[in-house]
């Protein structure tokens, strides 16, 4: 069993024991859980099969917003069990696969479909007669389509509520908390919402100590950063906290979101603050969607949130901050890490994260990248490569390392949806990592009243997104007529602070960025 | 298991598909998007959207921001029919 | 002779295929990229059953120059003939119904009336409660995407030149004469403009300085996540507005029938989202499980009159194809084939009844 | 880039400058910062009382000031980057006291292999002195008894599984 019985830093609080049904197998789990932890822990690697091909698919990102973990769970098609919490008698089957996903009689198409089916053949071929066609046609319909129609109602009772805000804070991490407290803290009517039933957002996964100013709990470790704002935001009762509570649309200054999957709520702000983070980047190699290759973040929900082991030995791709601390948490958790691979000649994140890992042992090659992974239905092997100065593999420098699970950490994509549903003038920022709004220096964006803060405004320290957070907050109260001068020298002066902040090396590269996007 | 590099997860398509299209006249981010269904499937595009714009962007010179991205549509996540019924004040 | 055609929606691609075909010389200007208007939004519904004769001729004629097409050009619209149900949830709807079969029997079109519980063959969880009757008739459920490609391919292949973010500026007219367009600073020499700008043909029109005031109609549709083959043939609530059918990729693909707006618009609202999700439901109510994907909207144009706008104009050469409203895929295609004749010819009666000149401009 | 970014690792000429011999044989150990890089973290600075780490901005590199530092540890309990390490010599045996936050915690008298910053190992020690990890949310110090010439190559200790 790959659970953790102990961890040096997490305690993890199991709930009650409960059996679910896997395609009719009793699997044992624990209340808290989410189906997809509880599979992982009992040993399933393939959750689902591909649309085209029925390759094998498992657990990848862990936040509900992939699509490797769609099952049938008590008769309704296209569930994410990473987003699905256990009950006692779940019954939970994969999809578009026979006679299950693990054994896949499809799986065939994976490596005949390109001699029969090559892409577009579906426009292109057996178009010559009527009756050719509607048959192709018919048979398309019964091979497409992932879930089955749905066999029963949903079980809860459906709600609806709707709101009036001053302003409504989407997204309760580091960044939104900041913002709802200090926002609420000058008495603006605040409605902060959160996917998850805990507030902290990347923090909760986050069990190393944090960089930055002791001002911003410099020092301390990010779950327990998660649990000091969450505190000081609950001790705030003109802030109203809804957790599992997913934010879809924004819709002019109407912020839709659906709380507990069963409430419609809809809240009507003047002001919104977009702190929604952001998504981890793919990489595109050989065999990069094999059960087994994950996001670092997906890993890091698994083992520190849900206390369950990955693997036994893992590659890390990529060597920024959130590898090399993977790495370290990796070995928190008596998991063994064969090596960090960096396209770059130099370790991407902080020297010290490097230092940490490699007087433990962990090697680390620069100018490498990973060239495919091996695995018959989950990785078994994978084959690294070294890079030339433009970055082309050079020949015959491909390295085999034995590993079961593949992390890539190759950076963060900002959460773009929102803001382009709020109207905001977007651009398009490598150094920030992708799309970000164009926005003055407290946050506010181009649509009037929408502002922005974190990881979604560019990818940055916790620290960052907390001052930002903070700005965005008090500036949206302060221009409803909230708080008085010292509230705005105080704005001001975490302005100051995050512009020290930035003036090192590390901050170099977001300066640079931040020219191209701040008015 | 054939050897493939999928960009887009949810609709199954590899980058020599995405490039094979492009070449095919589907060049803009809207027509290949329509054309190949990459970014329209269960995740929307959240795990692709970025590769194709690269991609694009390699393939025909433009800059990601003369191409832009496609239009960003509610739901960000799939939202249940039930829960919303109870929103139809009539 | 030389046709310029302002817009490669359905309308202005079968057109530029048949004109084509008939060896003129074409070009297709198309203000951002094929299918960004209505003919690439909409949910492929097509009926052989309305309430105007000459509709249900045009729909049947252009069922049958679909299949030609798909043959023609080696390009499957996957299209399924698995028939169009219209429900009604009121008396008076049911009347019009019971006309519209009338209509459509009447040229030779299988349609018929249909008690609540017999909807219930075609669709297994459908609520017959929730209505008070429906009719059946001949038709189904297309892909409008390949359609457009398709006849672009075929276009492409007999030499006519689709330009994609080419928005016409400028129509150049002398003395009274078309003589080309001007789009991305360049003319484009041309004896016949064509507007088939659907939801902007308005603007097109006046380019030409010719009057045209269509009514511009927005609708909002989505899609739910994909499914197995559940339902076959496509679903329209006229009480309602309500239309439901499922996509060869296995989407649910539901919308609202649209309402009038100013200019053209295609943002989300949130009224629709809980509007389909209750009405849609009420008709077959294990749609409750299912989960929207993703919402859009499209706009499309309607003569005040609600029949097509199609042929000359005062401006010689300046020709409408435009104002099909939410039929264009039925019936863009025949319409687009007699409109060929004229351009060619210089008359066809057949299509007489659609000409831009029985219209009063007001503006 | 620096070069240290390419290895992951320090090597002799980057070393930040030792304490003198006489400071290293205080009955008090002293703070020795390996963190090369300037990089936005402060919690040393703050932490210390006596003002023995010396910073203009955030983002400058710690200097410590080995005559100001009581060897009070209060850096070390705090330092995100487990970059601090207490040193100390006794006659012939050296003392280094380093962050460690590994299951099975350590127990004085526990014997643990020595590895140095490239992860290699250079030896056994004796675990002199082990803080209880609860006192410090998670984060044990440890000191290492290792022979006095390894207090500037002894950076890591893995337990010795009997």
């Amino acid at each position: 069993m790959s659970r953790l019985q102990e961890h040096p830093i997490v305690d993890f609080k199991r709930g009650k024991e409960v059996t679910i049904y896997f395609n009719g197998k009793p699997i044992k789990a624990y209340e808290g859980e989410t189906v997809a932890a509880a599979l992982y822990a009992a040993g399933i690697r393939v959750f689902s099969r591909s649309f085209r091909f029925h390759r094998p698919r498992g657990f990848f990102c862990a936040i509900g917003k992939c699509s490797a973990c769609m099952m049938e769970v008590d008769g309704i098609p296209n569930v994410r069990i990473c987003k699905v919490y256990v009950r006692d008698g779940m019954q939970i089957r994969t999809q578009n696969a026979y006679p299950s996903a693990e054994n896949d009689a499809l799986a065939i198409f994976d490596r005949i479909i390109d001699r029969f089916f090559p892409h577009g053949s579906h426009y292109k071929k057996f178009t010559s007669s009527k009756t050719l066609r509607e048959i192709a046609t018919k048979q398309m319909r019964k091979i497409a389509g992932i879930g089955e129609f749905p066999k029963a109602l949903p079980k809860e009772e459906a709600d609806y509520e709707e709101i009036n805000a001053d302003i409504a804070i989407v997204g309760g991490g580091p960044a939104g908390l900041s913002a709802a407290i200090y926002a609420g803290r000058l008495g603006a009517k605040v409605v902060l919402m959160d996917e998850n039933p805990y507030l902290g957002g990347q923090l909760i996964k986050q069990t190393h100590r944090f960089f930055g100013s002791g001002e911003h709990y410099a020092g301390t470790r990010g779950i327990r950063i998660a649990e000091i704002l969450t505190k000081e935001v609950k001790e705030i009762e003109n802030v109203d906290v809804r957790t599992e509570t997913k934010v879809f649309g924004i819709y002019g200054k109407t912020v839709a979101a659906v709380e507990k999957d069963r409430k419609l709520l809809k809240v009507n702000a003047k002001k919104i603050v977009i702190a929604t983070g952001a998504y981890e980047r793919t990489l595109i190699f050989e065999n990069n969607d094999l059960p087994g290759v994950y996001g670092a973040g997906g890993v890091q929900t698994l083992m520190n949130v849900y206390g369950v082991k990955p693997g036994n030995r893992g590659l890390i791709v990529g060597s920024g901050n959130v590898g090399l601390i993977l790495s370290y948490q990796l070995l928190q958790a008596g998991v063994d890490v064969a090596a960090i691979v960096e396209a770059m000649p130099f370790v991407g994140g902080y020297f010290v994260h490097a230092a940490k890992v490699r007087r433990l042992g962990v090697p680390i090659y620069t100018r490498h990248t990973i060239l495919k992974a091996l695995g018959e239905k989950k990785v078994e092997r994978a084959i690294i490569v070294e890079l030339d100065e433009n970055w082309r593999p050079i020949e015959g420098t491909e390295k085999e390392i034995e590993c079961d699970f593949i992390c890539v950490a190759v950076g963060l994509s900002p959460a773009h949806e929102l803001l382009y549903q709020a109207g905001c003038e977007m651009k398009f920022v490598p150094e920030l990592g992708g799309l970000v709004p164009v926005r003055n220096k407290y946050g506010e964006t181009t649509a009037e009243g929408v502002y922005v803060a974190g990881d979604v405004a560019g990818i940055e320290e916790a620290t960052a997104a907390m001052m930002e957070g903070r700005i965005a907050g008090l500036d949206a109260a302060i221009k409803l007529g909230y708080g008085d001068e010292e509230a705005v020298k105080l704005r001001d002066k975490i302005v100051g602070e995050l512009e020290e902040f930035r003036r090192g090396p590390f901050g170099e590269r977001i300066l640079r960025g931040l020219e191209k996007v701040v008015r | 298991m054939k050897s493939r590099k999928i960009v887009c997860r949810c609709e199954d398509i590899t980058e020599e598909e995405i490039i094979h299209a492009i070449e095919e006249g589907y060049d803009d981010i809207e027509s290949l998007k329509r054309y190949t269904g990459a970014t329209t499937g269960a995740c929307q595009g959240k795990g692709c959207l970025m590769h194709i714009l690269r991609i694009l962007s390699q393939k025909t010179g433009k800059s990601p921001e003369e191409i832009g991205i496609t239009t960003q549509r509610p739901p960000v996540n799939p939202v249940p029919l039930y829960v919303l019924a109870e929103g139809d004040k009539e | 002779m030389r046709v310029a055609i302002i817009g490669s929606g359905i309308a202005g691609i079968s057109l530029a295929y048949f004109l084509a075909k008939s060896g003129i010389d074409v070009a297709v200007f198309e203000k951002k990229y094929p299918l960004y208007g209505a003919s690439g939004r909409n949910s492929g519904g097509i009926t052989l059953q309305f309430d105007k004769p000459e509709f249900v001729d045009l729909a049947k004629e252009s069922l049958k120059i679909y299949d030609r097409v798909q043959s023609e050009v080696g390009f499957n619209f996957l299209y399924r003939h698995d028939g169009y149900i219209k429900v009604a949830r009121n008396k008076d709807d049911l009347d019009k119904l019971e006309k519209e079969v009338k209509v459509a029997k009447s040229r030779g079109v299988k349609a018929k009336m249909l008690e609540a519980e017999e909807v219930k063959e075609f669709v297994p969880d459908f609520n017959p409660d929730a209505i008070v009757g429906a009719s059946y008739s001949e038709g189904g459920v297309i892909f409008p995407w390949p359609v457009i490609w398709g006849f672009a391919k075929g276009c492409k292949e007999m030499g006519v030149e689709i330009k994609k973010m080419s928005e016409v500026k400028e129509i150049v007219i002398e003395k009274g004469f078309v003589k080309g367009v001007k789009a991305n600073g360049e003319i484009y020499k041309a004896d016949y403009v064509v507007n088939a700008a659907g939801a902007w043909s308005n603007e097109v029109s006046s380019l030409a300085g010719v009057g045209l005031d269509n009514r511009i109609i927005k609708e909002e549709i989505c899609v739910s996540e994909s499914l197995k083959p559940y339902l076959d043939l496509y679903i329209l609530d006229v009480s309602t507005g309500v239309y439901l059918s499922q996509s060869v990729r296995g989407e649910i693909v539901g919308g609202i029938l649209g309402s009038e707006v100013e200019k053209p618009d295609t943002s989300s609202s949130f009224e629709f989202l809980t509007k389909y999700a209750k009405k849609a439901s009420e008709l077959i109510p294990k749609l409750k499980s299912l989960t929207i994907l993703r919402q859009w909207a499209g706009v499309y144009d309607v003569a005040k009159d609600d029949m097509p706008v199609v042929g000359l104009t005062s401006v010689s050469g300046f020709i409408q194809f435009n104002g099909l409203g939410k039929f264009g895929m039925c019936i863009a295609p025949a319409l687009a084939k007699e409109l060929a004749i004229l351009i060619v010819r210089g008359e066809n009666r057949k299509i007489e009844k659609f000409s831009p000149l029985r219209l009063k401009i007001y503006h | 880039m620096q070069e240290f970014c390419k290895r992951g690792y320090l090597i002799e000429e980057e070393l930040p400058e030792p304490p003198s011999e006489e400071r290293l044989r205080d009955k008090r150990p002293v703070a020795y910062i390996e963190c090369p890089q300037r990089i936005p973290c402060s919690p040393c600075k703050e932490a210390c009382r006596f003002d023995a780490v010396i910073m203009e901005t955030i983002n400058d590199t710690p200097k410590v000031d080995y005559e100001k530092c009581t060897g009070c540890m209060a850096c070390i309990r705090v330092c995100p980057g487990l970059a601090i390490f207490m040193l100390q010599i006794k006659d012939d045996k050296g003392y280094v006291t380093l962050q460690y936050e590994f299951l099975p915690w350590l127990k004085k008298g526990d014997r643990v292999l020595v590895l140095n910053r490239k992860g290699e190992v250079i030896g056994e020690g004796v675990i002199a002195w082990a803080l209880n990890p609860e006192r410090n949310d998670r984060t044990q110090l440890v000191t290492v008894e290792v022979d006095k010439d390894l207090i500037f190559e002894a950076r890591a200790v893995k337990k010795v599984v009997e």
